[in-house]
């Protein structure tokens, strides 16, 4: 192999990713970033400094909403995590080799229709009218129909259900690759069911929740459509406040700030989760 | 060529759409459906390119042109304004002139103010009344500007009177802010589209609400309980507009379209899918009859004089009662 | 450990249970497809077919409703191409991060990974205004309109391969790691040239892996919102036409029936890749 | 008594029997292995003994007491695994203490307990080291610690060696048998490799499709094979096959499938008539002529060196004889006609092996 | 002519050098082998040749014409991958006719020629199978059969029979070596299994550390090495560690480090006053007395009971010795006191290894 081969090949290697990551990621940051930094003060008129991001602090509705939608998010997260374990171990430990690439498979279902659809299913099933109460109320269980739309259990159901074939991916791929006999080790060695689960199961696993958790926070994190549709009037959401000050209120310059607020705040996160797991993005996520 | 049209749900029914391309048949016609705001808001990122026709209501156009300059000016001998309603022309013309350019001209209006059925809440006569406790979860409003004017009626004020105050504005939209939280509880949900709030009236989950008429027309041939009541303070009125978009590539097809759809016979197809009145002189007579017969049990004459045309918004406002709303949301 | 019988019962239970819970939505949104009434919810007011196939209106059926059909055809198309490019750099980026050595790789490689965390809005909004903001200054220095940096499918396609590129890479490389480089050599030593080499054994090798990429990366344009919703201009992909339609006009179970062919596609799709996959799996 | 104890034990998953009614008893503190081919039912059987799979039918007792009932947590018996089954997230002395903290051992004396069966193992002062930094052998004797500090009754190993190189597992064969020596404990050991078995054992089971064929001392084995399987399976041996002839005062004649006959010693039920396989020993063979029916012609195939172990192959009616010529000393030469002979004791016959 | 020779061939990987200065002769149609331990930088050799790497330093010629400047697709050398590299998502017969392919030969010929060496190997009619349908012993044919049929001037084996399981790999020895007849080509073999090296080859490169320490006849190798790592990596050997005293006749004296002197051949240029190491083999090693300097005593520590190849572990001074003890005929039992002794001749000196 001669050398100028390997350099070329290096350099036409690189080019694409180069590009997709300066000019689609890197660089639109920095566009963000800049016009965070803008200021209006009047038709066509910007100065610079820091007044969005002071507008977005000093204003509750904003705080709050990105606290709310983080607290929420890591909650759904949690959730889904819990959820969701049960669900990977019986895929990668206990289902036949056959029926495994089935109920994997079967996990990929919500991922068939969008966001929007899905919800649609949920509004149909959950409205005061709808499948679930008309039932309950035909078959005597309640006299009223409920209303289970438009509150914030509901809009976690919807959530988790969007999100938790993040978690369960790489949660199946991580257990697949634990041999059996670490388990059989564990309790050969006098540990309880309990004991295995904590000290070999979970470190073990470790890289794959925590891949799982961060995708299912940031999914979380930035959905739009199903805490909207289906939390109703108390819905708020951080990403509804980003496409309001893009979409209803053109301004962009705020927006811009959020956004940057947003990716601040869930990087933030992320980081922490590593932190305390003692984990890496290239050791988790990239892994899968 | 195409025509790209940016309008509003049911704005372009298909049979309207079929019988255009088959008069023209080297123009295809391609629609996105939007709202005021989405119109605005998309036109800002394309430039005012991307679209050939939008349809914003009168009051949105000015301060959007002042601000992001998206529109162009119209070429008034290309249209038939003489088909047109003349007060209602003028309206729009006085609205949307810049510069000496007139950049709109009426397509449609229509009101805004509640859905009532009439069988279960006989008495919701006022805005105050969809945030009323005996109708406790069983009301429903739209979470946007109107609702916050509509409320300001409710309580007395003339929201239109103090655009030019942003002080007093501010203060006025407190108040607001602070009664359509306490109405919060009361409400069932906000609405977010026409299908919506017709689904929650049909099932019999909301009783009352903030409404279009056009979604109330359209469900009184339904439901005959189901009735729009213009409330005391008066129904807002607008008016949907034609302004062609800076970048338009399809101005000829445009105004062919202008013209076209205020032809008598479509008009017709028109208003039998939007609910709204065509602003050509016997825009009412045109109506379909189911629809026709829901508007004179919804208005008499007094309640067509009381109207409230939506005012040019300056810029500002928008961001005040922006903010104004995401409180509202954000409120428990 | 062997569990107690009973037990083992429970937990079947529940994964029962929990499959339930994944097509529940699915088959409620499905199911009033067929439901003869003017809108998509109870009562159920005896079984049709119009939603699919009525030519006019009030019950204007899917495969007669130009707007949705001009709204999956964008849709197809977006995620051809958003798929087709992302498996390509996705493939471009395997063998640069596995095959190749250089400076910074692992920092390089974490960058990789990065658009996984950044929230799909924040994606459509940068995106949207760097391109705007490019456009607008050509608009106002030269005069002259880059529609292709305007919302619209140019923009669109920038913004869902802006994070599928990732996904791509990811599975891609998953697969590439798991190559011997000794099948390349035995090639090489047999007489095959570096192309062919390419073509007749580490291709085929990745072809099960890039397939299922593209699959994923297809399925994931095909719904995307988020990101979508910004950037779309008038050819708008279905999912964004059918939120208009949901919440500017009226939902009338013809978006059910739009849902149910999904379904059945994306189905038909998720099969078709094991096909693909199973016979190889051994490899 | 006996230290672990299996009777009459049987394991059939569905309509396959995977160990079928194996009985055996091992005395304290012996090295008792079981050899067999891959799939004869040798990691089921630990399996039961450990807890991990409960017998279909059959007793398992450890110090007399049964412990079918117990769950393997509870039964003090330790296992090797095949791969070692070390914890990779945890320590080498993570490793050690986890028996040691799953029974709640007061943690003080836990990190002395820990560093004196390193020691113990030869690998003293290694508790901080991570697994993936021990080298294969090390890997293997801290399985071996992470076991023995729990002083269980007895120790399974199954094929522990299967994973290392070749010098390796040579040298690891004698530490082994040097460990259990010094632990003083009940060694039970699985394998396919004779030589371990042979090496290691005190005694050795052979197993075959789930039943156990012979169980001996490992000369035993060699010396006296019970059946074809054992002959077969335990040391070298070339095979002919053919139909037993006369019998006559324990001695057999048997005219070979390649033509020819031979005479040897009939070890099995074999009768005249039946169809049957000689084996050969490669050192029970020489080159030269021997008494009539002890001596095959041929001619010299190749010469295979290999020390101690080398080997004149030698090729007569198409078959291959193998005979050992310990240094090459024999001096034979490739191409070369000659004998190769046996005394009759030395060849036995055995029924034909089905499936063979 | 030589088929292959290389030059003084050296390969540095940045500061390292992973083959130092090798040369090597090998003649037509004969099996050479290349045997050394892990790492010592018998694959960057065979990489070099196969052309995967470009040598620092020296030549390679194949039948005579030097080849480093030929990229790999274009030397007529194959090779057998270690874990094989059957490309599996062909079937066999595409497998070997993808070579075939490459040089564009007419497709009538191709499949003629696969039928053809596939029958040479012994798998005649499986040109459709699928390789994961094949056992070990028959990926391995294949894979010599894909390079064999494209009539190489020299095929190379990169420790092929790694993969297999034990009994496997010993039948397979002596198949590759009847193969290697059968196509009377050039075979270049790497393994780090003296066993291997020392049955199959005509000749044997032993390699340390990126050097060649010997290159002989197996029995060479064997009964004279050159060095101390020849004698101690080439057949079984107890090692006792000593300082060189007094030498006469090419015959020295060693006092060991355990205490104790003994007599022994001195076989490099090792000198009196040389830290040296004396090599016994195992059948070199006789239980009971003999002469001055040639006995050492000690204790039977156990019996390794392994058919002809048994031995007994003697400990001497806390060194355990291995005597071999074929077939156990020596009747020995543990714990017993005894002497091992050996002829001087059989004792190698050499100087002591570094590094051990
Ligand atoms: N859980 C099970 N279900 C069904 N069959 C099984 C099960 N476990 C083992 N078997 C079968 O039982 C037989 C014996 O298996 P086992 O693992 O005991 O063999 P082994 O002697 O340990 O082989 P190896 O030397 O290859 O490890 C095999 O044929 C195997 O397929
Ligand atoms: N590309 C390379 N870059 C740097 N060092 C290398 C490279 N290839 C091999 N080496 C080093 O060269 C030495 C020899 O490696 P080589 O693979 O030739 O050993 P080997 O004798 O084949 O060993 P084994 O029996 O384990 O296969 C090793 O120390 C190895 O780490
Ligand atoms: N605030 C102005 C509202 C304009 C509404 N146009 C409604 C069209 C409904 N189909
Ligand atoms: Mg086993
Ligand atoms: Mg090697």
């Amino acid at each position: 192999m001669s050398r100028d081969a390997g350099k070329l090949s290096l350099i036409l290697l690189f080019t694409p990713f180069a590009l997709w990551i300066a000019l689609l990621i890197i660089l639109p940051q920095l566009g963000i970033g800049y016009v965070s930094i803008r200021e209006k003060v009047g038709i066509n008129q910007y100065e610079y400094g820091f007044k969005n991001y002071i507008d977005f602090i000093t204003e509750p509705v904003y705080r709050n909403t990105l606290l709310r939608t983080a607290w929420m998010s890591i909650l759904v997260t949690a959730l889904a995590l819990v959820i969701g374990f049960p669900i990977a171990w019986y895929i990668a430990k206990i289902a036949r080799e056959r029926s495994r690439a089935a109920l994997f498979l079967m996990c990929l279902i919500p991922l068939w229709v969008s966001d929007l659809v899905r919800a649609y299913g949920w509004i149909v099933l959950l409205r005061e009218t709808g499948v679930i109460s008309m039932t309950l109320v035909k078959w005597g269980i309640i006299s009223q129909p409920v209303e289970m739309l438009y509150n914030d259990m509901t809009v976690i159901i919807g959530l988790v259900y969007t999100v938790i074939l993040f978690m369960i991916v790489p949660l199946v791929s991580t257990l697949q690759g634990m041999d059996d006999a670490l388990l059989e080790a564990g309790y050969n060695l006098g540990g309880s069911r309990l004991t295995v689960f904590r000290r070999i199961i979970v470190p073990y696993a470790m890289p794959g929740i925590v891949a799982g958790c961060i995708i299912t926070f940031m999914l979380t994190a930035g959905s739009y459509l199903t805490p909207i549709l289906l939390g109703g009037k108390n819905s708020s959401w951080f990403t509804e406040q980003i496409y309001n000050q893009f979409i209803t209120r053109y301004n962009w310059e705020s927006g811009s700030a959020f956004g940057v607020s947003l990716l601040i705040f869930t990087s933030f996160v992320v980081w922490a989760g590593l932190r305390l797991t003692g984990q890496s993005l290239a050791t988790t996520v990239a892994k899968e | 060529e195409t025509l790209r049209l940016l309008t509003w749900g049911g704005y372009a029914p298909e049979d309207v759409i079929a019988a255009f391309e088959a008069e023209y048949p080297d123009i295809d016609v391609e629609v996105t459906l939007s709202n005021n705001e989405e119109m605005i808001a998309k036109l800002r990122a394309t430039g005012g390119t991307g679209f050939d026709l939008a349809q914003p209501s009168h009051d949105r156009v000015y301060a959007a042109q002042v601000e992001y300059n998206i529109y162009k000016p119209l070429d008034l001998s290309k249209i038939d304004t003489d088909k047109m309603t003349p007060n209602l022309l003028e309206g729009v013309k006085a609205n949307t002139t810049i510069e000496g350019e007139v950049y709109s001209v009426p397509h449609q209006w229509g009101t805004t103010g509640m859905m009532v059925n009439v069988a279960e809440a006989p008495d919701v006569k006022s805005w105050n009344d969809l945030c009323d406790a005996q109708y406790q979860g069983r009301t429903s409003m739209r979470l946007r500007r109107t609702i916050l004017l509509a409320t300001a009626f409710g309580m007395g004020k003339d929201p239109f009177a103090l655009y030019s105050d942003p002080a007093a504005y501010q203060q006025m939209l407190d108040e607001v802010t602070e009664k359509l939280i306490e109405c919060k509880s009361v409400i069932k949900t906000y609405w977010t589209g026409g299908d919506d709030l017709s689904a929650l009236m049909l099932s019999g989950e909301v009783v009352a609400s903030e409404s279009w008429d056009s979604t109330a027309f359209k469900l009184y041939g339904e439901n005959k309980d189901i009735q729009f009541v213009p409330p005391e303070t008066g129904a807002l009125a607008w008016i949907d507009t034609f302004t062609i978009p800076r970048g338009g590539e399809a101005d000829d097809a445009a105004y062919k379209w202008i013209n076209f759809v205020l032809r008598p016979e479509i008009t017709k197809m028109m208003s039998a899918s939007t609910g709204a009145i065509a602003a050509v002189p016997n825009g009412i007579e045109l109506m379909p009859d189911d629809k026709r017969e829901a508007i004179s049990v919804a208005f008499d004459q007094s309640d067509l004089d009381n109207l409230k045309f939506f005012a040019n918004i300056p810029p500002g406002i928008e961001d005040m009662e922006g903010l104004a709303l995401e409180r509202i949301k954000a409120a428990n | 450990m062997q569990g107690s019988a009973g037990l083992m019962w429970i937990y079947r239970g529940y994964v029962v249970a929990f499959f339930l819970y994944l097509v529940a939505p699915l088959v409620a949104a499905g199911v009033f497809a067929f439901n003869d009434s003017m809108f998509p919810s109870l009562p159920w007011n005896g079984f049709t077919w119009d939603w699919f196939f009525s030519p006019s209106e009030p019950k204007l059926g899917l495969f007669h409703d130009d707007r949705l059909l001009q709204g999956m055809g964008n849709s197809l198309y977006i995620g051809v191409i958003v798929a087709a490019l992302s498996v390509a750099v996705g493939t471009c980026n395997a063998f640069l991060f596995v095959r190749k050595d250089f400076r910074f790789k692992s920092a390089l490689y974490v960058l990789m990974v990065v658009p996984l965390v950044i929230p799909g809005v924040i994606l459509g909004i940068s995106i949207l205004v760097l391109a705007s903001t490019i456009a607008g200054l050509a608009d106002q220095w030269f005069g002259v309109f880059l529609t292709s940096l305007r919302p619209g499918i140019p923009l669109v396609v920038m913004g869902q391969f802006s994070f599928l590129v990732t996904i791509t890479s990811l599975v891609i490389i998953a697969r590439l790691e798991k190559f011997d480089i000794s099948l390349e050599e035995a090639a090489l030593n047999l007489g095959a040239s570096r192309a062919r080499t390419l073509l007749t054994v580490t291709l085929p090798f990745l072809f099960p892996a890039m397939f299922s990429a593209f699959v994923v990366a297809f399925l994931v344009s095909f719904e995307n919102f988020n990101t979508t919703l910004f950037l779309v201009g008038s050819d708008s992909p279905l999912t964004i036409t059918m939120y208009d339609r949901m919440v500017k006009a009226g939902s009338t179970p013809v978006l059910n029936a739009t849902s149910v062919v999904l379904m059945l596609g994306s189905g038909l799709l998720a099969l078709l890749s094991i096909f693909v996959q199973w016979p190889k799996k051994s490899a | 008594m006996h230290d672990l104890s299996c009777q009459n034990v049987t394991k059939r998953f569905g309509t396959f029997t995977a160990v079928s009614d194996v009985s055996l008893d091992i005395p304290s503190g012996s090295f008792f292995s079981i050899l067999g081919p891959s799939g004869c039912g040798k990691t089921t059987l630990m399996r039961m003994i450990a807890g991990f799979e409960s017998p279909s039918e059959g007793d398992i007792k450890i110090k007399g007491e049964s412990v079918v009932k117990l769950p393997p947590n509870k039964r003090n018996v330790k296992m090797v695994f095949q791969h070692l089954a070390l914890f990779p997230m945890m320590t080498v002395g993570e490793n050690i203490a986890y028996g040691l903290r799953c029974r709640r051992e007061p943690r003080h004396e836990i990190g002395p307990k820990v560093a004196r069966v390193l020691e113990r193992v030869g690998l003293p002062g290694n508790e901080d080291k991570k697994i993936d930094q021990l080298s294969g052998g090390q890997k293997q004797r801290i399985a071996i610690a992470r076991c023995m500090v729990l002083e269980p009754d007895v120790l399974l190993l199954d094929e522990p060696l299967g994973a290392l190189d070749l010098k390796l597992r040579e040298h690891m064969k004698i530490e082994l048998k040097q460990l259990q020596h010094q632990f003083e404990t009940t060694f039970l050991y699985i394998t396919h490799d004779q030589s371990e078995a042979l090496v290691m054992s005190d005694n050795v089971a052979v197993m075959n499709a789930g039943r156990f064929e012979q169980i001996g001392a490992p000369k035993a084995l060699y010396d006296a094979p019970a059946s074809g399987f054992v002959a077969g399976f335990v040391g070298d041996a070339t095979v002919l096959e053919g139909k037993l002839g006369e019998v006559k005062g324990g001695q057999g004649r048997v005219i070979l499938k390649g033509g020819g006959e031979v005479v040897g010693t009939v070890s099995d039920s074999a009768k005249s008539g039946d169809a049957v396989e000689v084996f050969l020993r490669p050192e029970a063979l020489k080159l030269g002529a021997g008494a009539e029916g002890c001596t095959l012609s041929g001619t010299v195939d190749s010469l295979l060196f290999n020390g101690a172990s080398s080997r004149i192959l030698v090729r007569s009616d198409g078959q291959l004889i193998e005979v050992a010529d310990p240094e090459q000393r024999a001096g034979a030469t490739e191409g070369e006609a000659v004998n190769v002979s046996w005394t009759p004791e030395r060849a036995r016959i055995f029924s034909r092996r089905s499936g063979q």
